[in-house]
């Protein structure tokens, strides 16, 4: 897989990329890092410029509002009831009139410029050469697929999308259980995941990186541990990705990972998980072909590392509680095996 | 028609009228993408219009015939009838101006967007 | 129409106890029978309209302490204070107290006690309705903590969206409990909106012409026409669509069947937005009493404020789909409900320009309701501006379910509705007690919510826009959201003292305030001719309006009522729009049946909880509540 | 401090019309009514265009012929709940028992066939979302004009025993407002339940 990672403990790698791109904008909608978030983004500013100009004009009229004519609590009031001038009122009354005026010009400025943005990002995507990603939520975890009209080319991951850089992405969106809602604000805007609808979104990234993603619609227990990673790459990079994840699990290559292996297939395990190439081909949790080559376990809960795969096989519901992944008796000496040859997934 | 039978209906018409041109037109929204075919959504938004600006110059009418004065708080039937006269004028006039917004939408945007 | 009868025979003196033979009768027509079980046979909307408050206060509290434990469990990443079991049903818990267990009651509870002294008339049109609407209120609010202190709290948000909330993914009773908790209270903000309405028609005070309805009572009619047209729409939601398929397998919301969880949504929300302005208009009713309280002048633009209020009711109504904009419906057809989104911000542009102008050419005086009213715009703008920004479908395809909705919608809720409210309660205390609040205590108290909501919330905007999605029960220390957070929580617990001390305050005046008298800010509606507190009766002899500001009338221009009969329940009916007197409406005395038949229905609806058959039996006992309530027994009632 | 004052002991105790404060009451009431039917209504529209076929397959269109023969007993309770409602006014105990009881006897009528075409129906509630649909409006429907009946019934019987006087006439008056509206209510519902699916069926 990538070079990136060769020779240094994948954990602490994991661990050291995750903290360094994370330094507080790798889920941003202003770090935007796409086509698509660009214009959110651009139209942002705009809306802000002209909303804070709005702000600051109101409260200033307000400060100086109070300047006039002001008594304090003490002071008692010179007559009980003021009746301003009709000329003050007719005044008040022309000021009132622009005030209202000038809000309502500003506020079809917002909305054309609103709408123009929407049109624009309705017109992005849909070109040749396109990708389609299918996304289907599940509580609490993504199911990815590569979708292709060569059979043989579809591609099923989860928690993971990788895009090639500068071409757009239509994400299709699927839910499996309930409402979910998939965002990568670096990317572009949330779209729900609906049963028994499909939602389309384009994203397109404009530079290599890796972006977070989160489940935005509340959708049970454990909506807080429901996320994604988007890695954009360059086109070969890409290539090489997407081959290597075609292909089926590597065959386990020592004794240590073999074990593992034998421990996997023997187990409950082999009921909810998919590892292609063996026999294991359950279909209600994560395909595990390639786990090993993930950034994160348990939909972005857990650096990838070889002690948070045996700590979340141990016992899942401690790390994410109500999670529908069933602890599965491994015994302790298994554990360090099985976690080696899940690890060795690439 | 009596004064007060105009009064009320330029108060309460104007949102039942808008009200319903913009469910026609949220509902109309697939089919005018099926058909590709928008103009539906201008007829509706048009009458809407249309008939608002008139319970909006039937309010002002009646102002003028009540003296096209701003009313204060004065006892007996003309400063009210004056006040809702003019409360039917403004919320008549704040029905177009709404159908006139949501007219922004139908003329920048495709049928499928 | 029915003749005035104008005459200057009897002369009264409306100012001093001079005819205490005549308040005395008055007072045994009104009072109700003292002991325990008469405490529950009140009518007078101002014993109800006290007990509205005070427990919606109480679920306030209830709320704010939930709000306090999640800003805990949020104050830094990776936190285990709470599981995220318990804190799904906090969060749902907090979200559904405030919504139905305080701000409509309270605005309700407000009304129903200040509407009829606005007004200068004696009682709501419905007063057993009203008893039982509060009833209501409170078993649903009880209902609903029954389940929280019993871990059966809710905990699929306060829209419980299915098909989360439906029967495969929610199993057991909470959202059961939800669901007919919302009945309770729907039911409860029906009847008053149906006798706010009928008073607000039918029960002013004789010349009180529509152009001299104080705006209050504009913003209250118009907000009860609101709940009249809501509230059906959350009765389909949850009683029917999300209760039925829960309990006897209907397929509203089951995409296997043929429903459709997205109609869910759209008819919450068509209630759930003009739900916001339910709570929103009454609080623009008590900034304008303030202010022209304290500006010594009455609002600038009486007509557009009356149209700003309609118009934000009526465009409320268009408005639902912007709370669906994620979800893949036609662009074009979101796009209305940006541009009518947009609209609305004239509305509330206009009446924040009118009370600029009232403040720019009245005298004001800075008592601690100004301060809340000047909080309340410096606030609600602020919330207003960010609404517009949610208006558009592309900025709102990122910030949706973000923490910048959660600032968002506190900005107006608290902004717009809570800072008003602490006005109002400091400004119509001395009303309701007949002593002053302690005023340097009141600007304290104003500062510390100020500086402290300011504090809890402005955070939020960075949080949502750095990508902090809403409902999460904790996150991973990498996402740099820590000290945001750790912020907002320090703001929150200053809110809490802020609170604290309104309480201290509410206490400690109720003995050592500075006796009020009836009209202490000497403000000009005609709540202020009533003692404060006010009897039974409100008025010894109803008064007729004179202007939109009576009390500050001339003396020579005010008159009385006089020809009511003092020895039974009486209250004048008058004419729509120009207030002629009609008729004398004889209203119904103490009553122990409003009680019993909340009693009965409300324990039938908790018996459906367990099950649909319970409808049965709970009709019946309606109907043997409603025989009773309705049959006659006074033989005075029968005498013409 | 003397003041001017406005002497109202002229005017009369109550007033049986619509002057009435409690008829505005009735009339919002009937508003949250109808506003629910308008909701389901909706509902039921929104439905059948978010689905291919109509009904559902498996399910049945209701028979057209005893809700169509309901509707004669229910248009002639329109003048009977009238009739109540002048002698009300009237102050005429005859014709509010004649018009009360009329409107009993032929609301009566309307729930019995009511309840025999239930029992031809082929659609359970528990099938799909046509049945649901279908049988919650028919379900809320046929509570309201339950809970209508219990209410004329106990204003019958109160003008039986003579126990009335101007505030129970009232209630004789607003009560044919309700069921104006409750009865009325159900035209619309009839369309859309028995003839919608047969005018917008049509698979798309």
């Amino acid at each position: 897989m990538s070079g990136w990672r060769k020779g240094i403990p994948g954990g602490m790698l994991a661990a050291g990329v995750l903290s360094t791109a994370c330094a507080g904008h790798q889920q941003s909608a202003l770090d935007s890092a796409g086509t698509q978030a660009d214009r959110i983004e651009s139209l942002w500013w705009f809306f802000l410029a002209v909303l804070s100009a709005v702000f600051v004009i109101v409260i200033a009229t307000l400060l100086v509002s109070l300047t006039r004519g002001h008594r304090g609590v003490n002071q008692e009031p010179l007559e009980r009831t003021h009746v301003p001038s009709e000329e003050t009122e007719r005044n008040l009354g022309r000021t009132v009139g622009v005030a209202t005026g000038v809000t309502i010009i500003i506020l079809f400025v917002l909305l054309v410029a609103s709408i123009g943005t929407g049109k624009e990002l309705s017109e992005i995507g849909g070109k040749q050469n396109s990708l389609i990603v299918e996304v289907t939520g599940n509580q609490w975890w993504w199911n990815i697929r590569y979708l292709s009209e060569e059979p043989s080319e579809i591609l099923t991951t989860a928690n993971e999308i990788h895009i090639p850089v500068g071409r757009p992405v239509m994400i299709r969106g699927l839910s499996q259980d309930v409402i979910h809602s998939f965002w990568v604000p670096n990317l572009h805007g949330k779209r729900d995941l609906i049963p028994s609808r499909v939602t389309t979104e384009w994203i397109e990234a404009d530079h290599p990186g890796r972006w977070r993603g989160q489940c935005a619609e509340f959708c049970g227990l454990q909506h807080a541990h429901m996320a994604l990673w988007v890695v954009a790459e360059t086109e070969p990079q890409f290539e090489a990705w997407r081959h290597a994840q075609l292909q089926p699990a590597a065959a386990p290559q020592d004794a240590d990972t073999q074990r593992g292996q034998q421990v996997f297939l023997n187990s409950a395990c082999v009921l909810c998980h998919t590892i292609r190439g063996t026999s294991a081909a359950g279909s209600v949790a994560p395909d595990l072909t390639h786990v090993g080559s993930r950034l994160t376990i348990a939909a972005g809960t857990l650096p990838n590392t070889k002690g948070n795969i045996a700590g979340w096989i141990a016992d899942p519901q401690r790390i994410k509680p109500g999670n529908h992944m069933a602890v599965v008796p491994v015994k302790s000496e298994d554990l360090q095996p099985l976690a080696d040859y899940l690890e060795s997934l690439k | 028609m009596n004064r007060d039978t105009v009064l009320w209906g330029a108060l309460l018409l104007p949102p039942v009228i808008w009200f319903l041109s913009m469910e026609t037109n949220f509902a109309l929204a697939p089919w005018a993408c099926a058909f590709g075919w928008k103009f539906a959504m201008f007829v509706v938004s048009g009458i809407s219009f249309a008939l608002n600006a008139g319970l909006a110059l039937a309010a002002w009418s009646q102002w003028k015939s009540l003296g096209q004065n701003w009313p204060g708080d004065e006892g007996g039937a003309i400063p009210r009838a004056g006040i809702m006269a003019i409360l039917g004028m403004m919320i008549a006039g704040m029905a177009c101006l709404v159908t006139l917004a949501q007219a922004v939408p139908e003329i920048m945007m495709g049928a499928c967007q | 129409m029915t003749p005035i009868i104008e005459a200057p025979g009897e002369t009264v003196d409306p100012r001093a106890g001079t005819n205490e033979e005549h308040r005395k009768k008055l007072e045994r027509a009104w009072s109700r029978p003292g002991r325990i079980f008469g405490f529950f046979t009140a009518t007078t909307h101002t014993a109800i309209g006290m007990r509205y408050i005070i427990t919606a206060f109480a679920f306030f509290l209830a709320g704010g302490i939930e709000a306090l434990l999640m800003r805990t469990q949020l104050a830094f990443s990776n936190n285990h204070f709470l599981s995220a079991d318990r804190y799904n049903q906090i969060f749902t818990t907090h979200g559904t107290t405030m919504m139905f267990l305080f701000a409509v009651p309270m605005m309700e509870g407000m009304a129903v006690y200040l509407v009829p002294l606005m007004l200068g008339t004696r009682n709501v049109a419905f007063p057993r309705l009203n008893a039982f609407g509060y009833y209501m209120f409170l078993f649903g609010g009880l209902l609903l903590y029954a389940g929280v202190l019993t871990n059966t709290g809710p905990d699929v948000g306060w829209f419980a969206y299915p098909p989360l909330s439906g029967p495969q993914y929610s199993p057991g009773k909470r959202v059961d409990i939800w669901a007919q908790m919302i009945t309770f209270t729907e039911i409860s903000a029906l009847c008053v909106a149906t006798e706010l309405i009928a008073t607000i028609l039918k029960m002013r005070a004789p010349r009180m012409s529509l152009n001299r309805l104080p705006l209050y009572c504009w913003s209250m009619l118009i907000q009860s026409f609101m709940v009249i047209f809501a509230m059906p729409a959350v009765m389909v939601a949850s009683t029917i669509m999300l209760l039925l398929d829960r309990t006897v397998a209907t397929h509203f919301v089951n995409p296997a069947a043929g429903g459709d969880p997205l109609l869910y949504q759209h008819v919450f929300w068509f209630f759930g937005h003009p739900e916001v302005y339910i709570i929103f208009i009454p609080a623009l009713g008590f900034v304008s009493s303030i202010v022209e309280a304290h500006t010594r002048r009455g609002v600038f633009g009486y007509p557009a404020m009356v149209l700003a209020l309609a118009g934000t009711a009526f465009i409320g109504f268009g408005l639902w789909v912007h709370h669906m904009f994620a979800t893949g419906l036609p662009q074009i057809g979101e796009s209305f409900f940006t541009a009518a989104s947009m609209m609305i911000a004239i509305t509330s542009g206009i009446q924040i320009f009118c009370w600029l102008a009232t403040i720019w050419t009245g005298r004001v005086r800075m008592h601690t309701p100004m301060y809340f009213v000047l909080g309340f715009i410096f606030i609600f703008v602020m919330g207003g501006l960010t609404g517009v920004m949610l208006a558009s479908v592309p900025l709102d395809w990122q910030v949706h379910d973000t923490f910048f909705v959660v600032a968002h919608f506190h900005y107006v809720l608290i902004g717009g509705a809570v800072f008003p409210l602490f006005g109002a309660f400091h400004y119509w205390y001395p009303k309701m007690t007949g002593r002053m609040m302690n005023e340097t205590l009141g600007k304290i108290e104003f500062w510390i919510l100020f500086i402290g909501f300011n504090m809890t919330f402005f955070p939020m905007h960075i949080l949502g826009l750095k990508g902090m999605t809403r409902r999460i029960y904790t996150y991973p220390p990498e996402m740099g959201w820590d000290n945001a957070n750790a912020l907002a929580t320090v703001g929150a617990y200053i809110i809490a003292i802020g609170g604290i001390l309104f309480i201290a305050n509410v206490l400690s005046s109720r003995k050592t305030g500075a006796p009020a008298g009836r009209n202490p800010w000497d403000a000009g509606t005609l709540e202020w001719a009533a003692d404060s507190p006010p009897p039974p009766y409100n008025f010894e002899y109803l008064p007729v309006a004179a202007g939109r500001y009576t009390m500050w009338a001339p003396a020579e221009a005010r008159a009385v009522v006089t020809g009511m009969r003092d020895d039974r329940r009486e209250v004048l009916v008058t004419s729509i729009m120009d207030a002629e007197p009609q008729h004398r409406l004889v209203l119904p005395g103490s009553s122990f049946w409003p009680f019993l038949t909340a009693l009965l229905v409300g324990g039938g609806f908790v018996g459906t909880v367990f099950g649909f058959n319970w409808y049965y039996p709970t009709a019946v006992a309606a109907g043997v509540g409603l025989i009773g309530w309705f049959w006659p027994k006074a033989p005075r009632d029968l005498r013409p | 401090m003397i003041q001017k004052t406005l002497d109202v002991s002229e005017l009369p105790p109550f007033s049986v019309s619509n002057d009435d404060p409690l008829w505005w009451g009735q009339m919002l009431m009937g508003v949250i009514e109808v506003m629910l039917f308008a909701i389901m209504i909706a509902m039921y529209f929104y439905i059948r265009l978010s689905v291919d076929m109509w009904p559902l397959p498996g399910d049945q269109l209701p028979h057209k012929l005893l809700p169509t023969l309901a509707l004669v007993p229910l248009a002639l309770s329109f003048p009977a709940a009238w009739v109540a409602s002048e002698g009300a006014k009237q102050d005429n105990r005859g014709k509010m028992l004649a018009g009360l009881g009329l409107n009993l006897a032929l609301a009566g009528a309307f729930l019995a066939m009511r309840i025999v075409e239930w029992h031809s129906f082929n659609f359970e509630w528990k099938a799909d979302i046509f049945g649901s649909v279908t049988w919650t409006i028919l379900g809320l429907h046929t509570a309201d004009i339950i809970g209508d009946m219990g209410f004329t019934l106990v204003l019958f019987v109160i003008v039986l025993t003579g126990k009335y006087a101007q505030k129970q006439r009232l209630g004789v008056h607003v009560d044919s407002i309700v069921w104006y509206l409750v009865a009325g209510a159900w035209f619309p519902m009839y369309v859309v339940i028995y003839w919608g699916p047969t005018l917008v069926g049509a698979p798309r």
